[in-house]
């Protein structure tokens, strides 16, 4: 009740404000006049708080519902909310709720510009006034409730965001706990995943063919996650090329990944003790936008007919465009993406899939580093929590009991 | 259509075909359109980012606005350009080191609002009743939960644990099964479009 | 045994062609094709195929023209349905771009069924913010809307006199391309209760499922597919049914090459598949 | 000086903007907008690296007979939308620049697109075959799922029925499980990046 009244609350703010949607109701004129329709109860107890969780620009104003609401003459409609920076100054109207609701919250957080003065922008620290009317299906007004005062605070925390908080530090304190016994030498077991597996025979066997590798990244940013576990893969897929005497190809289409990736490779060359034969020519941009892309990669599997392409990164509609030509072009195809959505695809028409979370994973297993397997298990720690969660929730919720639920709902 | 859209239609019929051709095998029509639009296409996007975000994000901040504090994020961006150098392209690290950070930095909170918690809300958000409605609950929560132990990377999948891990992937095999056959119209949907749009042309141009 | 052989490493190109012809033939002679209905569909169709006459209907369009392709035929189909049965309709939008597609349809098929604006229907038009609009409904649709689209206030249309808000409409059906059905799910059905189905874009409809299992929508038209069997039930054949013969054949060819795949997998099990591909 | 540093910014501003998300005030806000600018500004700076990278092949390959012409028309197609793009005004409708977005990028954008409805019966064909209990789940799941089209009386009915109980309860277990997994490994990896663990991106001398 509370939520969605707020939420109704912050809404018509906007829509009284901005958008104008109730800015049409008819003059809610009062009639004065005592032989007319009877006028309802006013409001009554007004309380006013700060809002939490912000920066200090709105305010919560509650009020005992009219008498006249639900019950007595029950010919409440909705409440007016009216406000003023001081207590004798001019009321004015910050908007409606429909009856049965008591609560309303008043926000603006829009600091004037010089070009947009906004008289009404509530400030971290201002004093606003408030007075509540109760309005009847006959457009009565009630008199105004008594008035009452608020003051706006700057928040430092925002506590609907909590779960996720916590979340993040037990999840950082796993890593690093894993990561610490990992290095006091602790074996991890990591089970098999095909796609990694199939990773070296795939970059054996373009040697054996004298075939290039593909390598591409997908159309994420440099800042994608997922871009980044691409870049990681590339690395130790361009040191074994580099061991092996074979070229990778890596077409991209965003500047960024291109210096990032083209950094990559020159550094598993490097690693791999033969930065002469390093070529930055075979990390090139093809172009922005998405078909485009993929004609030009289409294109070169065609024609340099890869023995094998690798897919690491965020994908969209293109993956089963590239996969299918891939498979025409008859080369082994290992792909991996956290787009859910294109994940059948991958599935479908490739070779071995790692599906979402294994394509973070791919990393770690790749590089057999113990810090990197750490964090593997810290992964895992963090999945059988969830799973407790999930368990206990079900049946707390199947006892009509909410807090599991609320336990980890974020309100933001 | 006057001359002049047929023409220009014409041109966009052309290159639907171009583009078709490659289904047959690739060659020189395929080979044409796709370097043309790879062409356009970076031209274009030049010409876009230019006139609206470089507009607004640096000309507009730092020359018009007096947001001098604008010009750090230029002379980050400026500092890609020593990539062109040998010796100097380690100076571009430094802005790849805040392009990633900051972007690490909020996929944190992203990933685990959007892909975690709020998962985990829907699928404890509906009591299991005794109906097919309760059952249809109980039956999700136990393929999310076997679906999870799939993912499992530091436990052998073996016992008790395997056997779930394996109705876990069979879950998410019917989930692909169901985003592949899902999509398919969607996908004919576009064709229809394109064969259309030619079949009007051609309407047109041979007076049909 | 030599023929499925070949079927195993049929060249794609043979596959291309069947998919290209599926979907040419269709574009060239136009035919009808019968299709099968949905429950969740169906069950649209009886409830308001149940009402009485005067019955009000609550009809909510909230997509852009942008997904008018898909949702126009359904909203046609179920206004059709509603003017056939002399029902009374109250059209809103909740979409921006929507009115002049509304405006466009309503004027149409009223036209086509003799009805009369503010006496047998009446489109209350636009408003920005869903959930306030949905919730400030609940209480009076004179609240959101004192006059219609077209300026005239709400008291003065006689379709609108004796009703005042959900409470006074038999149920609502919201077509939408995206998220506003979440506000009607939440705000409508989860704060008024009134019965609640919806239509809505093919790629959005999988989300939309588990809240007919839970009892919150009693009904879901699905895409195109939707579109083309509420046309099939009311009877006015539309452009859904016209995109359905594309979508039906090119359905057909791609499950018969699957089974042909299959048989002739089976049959040379023996032999090593030399096709090769798929993860699995 | 050349990797440290900065894998040191990089641990310090993923911290900072970590640590934003939870502090409502105006001034978090403003940085959060503000290193948003930052990323988009490096963005679109970078983007001569990648001009360069695409003129730089094209230009060589005028050189290789074969390939001549092709190069000519990537690199005409380039130079035209540059000409004709210089004012703002050609972002308008009915413009040059517009005429050839219109006319060249949308229709070829629009074919490749399209080119999935073949690709998607090909991937059928070749990977939908019952040779292993996950081929056939996937097989059998397809087929229900595009059956919905196919008009057969009464199978079709009960097929309905299994298409939207196969869409609410496992597909939709499989969404959420695999986006939980994505939603840990993700963040995972983000962690690793902002404490200095995962630094394979930055490549060393």
């Amino acid at each position: 009740m509370s939520l969605i009244s707020r939420i109704i609350a912050a809404v018509m703010i906007l829509a009284c404000t901005g958008g104008g949607v109730l800015a049409q109701t008819p003059a809610l004129e009062t009639l004065a006049d005592t032989l007319g329709p009877p006028a309802p109860m006013p409001p009554s107890h007004v309380v006013i708080k700060d809002k939490t969780n912000d920066a200090g620009h709105g305010l919560i104003i509650t009020w005992e519902l009219s008498v006249d609401d639900g019950g007595g003459r029950d010919n409440v409609i909705m409440y007016d909310i009216a406000r003023s920076n001081s207590p004798d100054g001019e009321f004015t109207s910050r908007g409606i709720v429909p009856k049965g609701v008591n609560e309303y919250e008043d926000a603006d957080d829009q600091a004037p510009t010089p070009t947009s003065p906004n008289p009404d922008y509530m400030a971290a620290g201002s004093t606003w006034y408030y007075r509540i009317t109760a309005i009847s299906d006959k457009q009565v007004r009630s008199e105004t409730s008594d008035t009452a005062m608020g003051v706006t605070e700057e928040n430092l925390f925002h506590w609907g965001k909590l779960p996720i908080l916590v979340a993040v530090v037990l999840f950082t304190a796993y890593i690093l706990n894993f990561i610490r016994s990992a290095r006091k030498g602790k074996k991890l077991y990591v089970r098999p995943l095909a796609g990694i597996n199939a990773v070296d025979d795939a970059i054996g066997r373009a040697t054996e063919m004298g075939k290039p590798i593909l390598y591409i990244l997908g159309l994420g940013t440099a800042g994608d996650i997922a871009t980044i576990a691409g870049f990681t893969i590339l690395a130790r897929v361009a040191r074994r090329t580099a061991e092996y005497q074979t070229r990778v190809l890596v077409p991209v289409q965003d500047p960024v990944v291109l210096a990032v990736a083209q950094e990559t490779v020159r550094t598993a060359y490097l690693e791999a003790g033969r930065p002469e034969q390093y070529n930055p020519d075979n990390v090139f941009y093809v172009t922005a936008l998405q078909f485009p892309y993929v004609a030009a990669v289409n294109g070169i599997m065609l024609r340099e007919r890869p023995a094998t392409n690798f897919y690491m990164g965020v994908f969209y509609a293109e993956s089963l465009i590239l996969a299918e030509t891939g498979n025409i072009a008859g080369s082994i195809q290992i792909s991996g993406t956290d787009q859910v959505a294109q994940l059948p695809f991958f599935v479908a028409a490739t070779d071995y899939t790692l599906i979402g979370e294994e394509l973070y994973a791919a990393s770690a297993y790749l590089s057999q580093e113990p810090v990197q397997l750490g964090t593997l298990k810290a992964q895992d720690y963090l999945k059988a929590i969830i799973m407790i969660v999930i368990i206990l929730g079900a049946i707390a919720i199947t006892g009509k009991w909410t807090f599991i639920r609320e336990m980890v709902t974020i309100n933001l | 259509m006057t001359t002049g859209e047929l023409i220009l239609n014409g041109i966009a019929a052309f290159l639907t075909l171009c583009i078709f051709s490659f289904l047959y095998r690739d060659n020189p029509f395929y080979k044409f359109a796709e370097r043309l639009v790879a062409g356009v296409a970076t031209g274009y996007w030049t010409i876009l980012l230019y006139h609206t975000n470089f507009t607004d994000k640096v000309i507009e901040p730092i020359f018009v606005y007096g947001q001098w504090y604008y010009i750090i994020p230029s002379l980050l961006g400026i500092m890609m350009w020593t990539r062109f150098s040998r010796k100097w392209s380690w100076i571009s690290r430094y802005s790849i080191a805040f392009y990633i950070g900051i972007s690490s930095g909020v996929s944190i909170t992203v990933y685990l609002y959007t892909y975690l918690f709020k998962q985990l809300q829907a699928t404890i958000a509906t009591p299991i009743t005794f109906d097919m409605a309760g059952l249809n609950m109980f039956l999700i929560v136990v393929a999310v939960l076997s679906a999870l132990v799939y993912f499992f990377f530091s436990t052998p999948h073996k016992g008790v644990l395997g056997g779930i891990s394996k109705v876990g992937i069979y879950v998410i095999m019917i989930g692909f099964g169901a985003g592949f056959g899902l999509t398919v119209m969607g996908r004919v949907a576009l064709l229809v479009q394109r064969v259309i749009f030619l079949k009007d042309y051609f309407v047109v141009l041979f007076g049909g | 045994m030599k023929i499925l052989d070949k079927i195993m490493l049929i060249d794609r190109r043979w596959i291309y062609l069947a998919i290209g012809l599926a979907v040419i033939i269709p574009a060239i002679w136009s035919f009808e094709v019968p299709v099968t209905v949905s429950p969740e569909v169906k069950r649209i169709y009886d409830f308001v195929d149940q009402l009485e006459q005067n019955d009000y209907i609550f009809v909510a369009v909230d997509y852009d023209p942008s997904s008018l392709a898909e949702l126009n035929p359904m909203t046609e189909a179920i206004i059709n349905q509603a003017f056939a049965k002399n029902l009374k309709v109250v059209i809103v939008t909740l979409a921006q771009f929507g009115p002049g597609m509304v405006e466009e349809i309503t004027s149409r098929l009223a036209a086509n069924h003799q009805k009369i604006r503010g006496v047998d229907y009446c489109f209350l038009g636009y408003r920005p913010y869903p959930a306030i609009t949905i919730l400030a409904m609940g209480v009076d649709f004179r609240v959101p809307f004192p006059a219609d689209y077209y300026g005239t206030p709400l008291d003065s249309l006689p379709v609108m006199q004796g009703i005042k808000n959900f409470g006074d409409v038999k149920g609502v059906i919201d077509l939408t391309a995206g998220n506003t059905a979440d506000f009607w799910l939440i705000y409508g059905n989860g704060r008024y209760g009134f019965p609640l189905a919806i239509g809505i874009t093919g790629v959005m409809s999988a989300d939309y499922y588990q809240y007919l299992q839970s009892g919150q929508l009693f009904g879901i038209i699905p895409g195109v597919k939707g579109a083309a069997e509420y046309e099939d039930l009311v009877g006015f054949p539309g452009r859904g049914m016209e995109q359905m013969a594309y979508q039906v054949i090119a359905h057909s060819v791609i499950i018969l090459f699957i089974i042909m795949s299959n048989v002739a997998y089976f049959a040379t099990r023996t032999k090593k598949d030399k096709m090769g591909g798929g993860a699995l | 000086m050349k990797r440290e540093i900065p894998l040191l910014i990089v641990g310090i501003t993923g911290f900072a903007m970590l640590i934003q998300y939870f502090i409502p005030t105006d001034w978090s806000e403003f940085i959060f907008t503000y290193s948003q600018d930052w990323v988009i500004v490096i963005g679109i700076l970078a983007l001569p690296l990648g001009i360069w990278s695409l003129i730089k092949a094209n230009v060589l390959k005028l050189k290789v007979p074969d390939e001549r012409f092709y190069s000519a028309v990537l690199l005409a197609g380039f130079l035209a939308m540059l000409v004709t793009g210089t004012k703002r005004e050609s972002l308008e409708a009915g413009s040059t620049f517009m005429t050839i977005f219109t006319n060249v990028l949308i229709p070829i954008q629009a074919t490749i697109f399209s080119l999935l409805a073949f690709f998607i019966a090909s991937a059928a064909y070749r990977a939908f075959r019952a040779r292993s209990v996950l081929a056939t789940i996937l097989l059998v799941t397809a087929l229900i799922i595009m059956f919905r089209f196919i008009p057969l009386g009464p199978i079709s009915t009960a097929n309905l029925s299994a298409v939207s109980w196969i869409l609410s309860v496992p597909n939709m277990a499989a969404k959420r499980a695999i986006m939980m997994g994505i939603g840990l490994g993700a963040t995972a990896t983000a962690i690793k990046i902002i404490l200095g663990i995962e630094r394979t991106y930055m490549g060393h001398d």
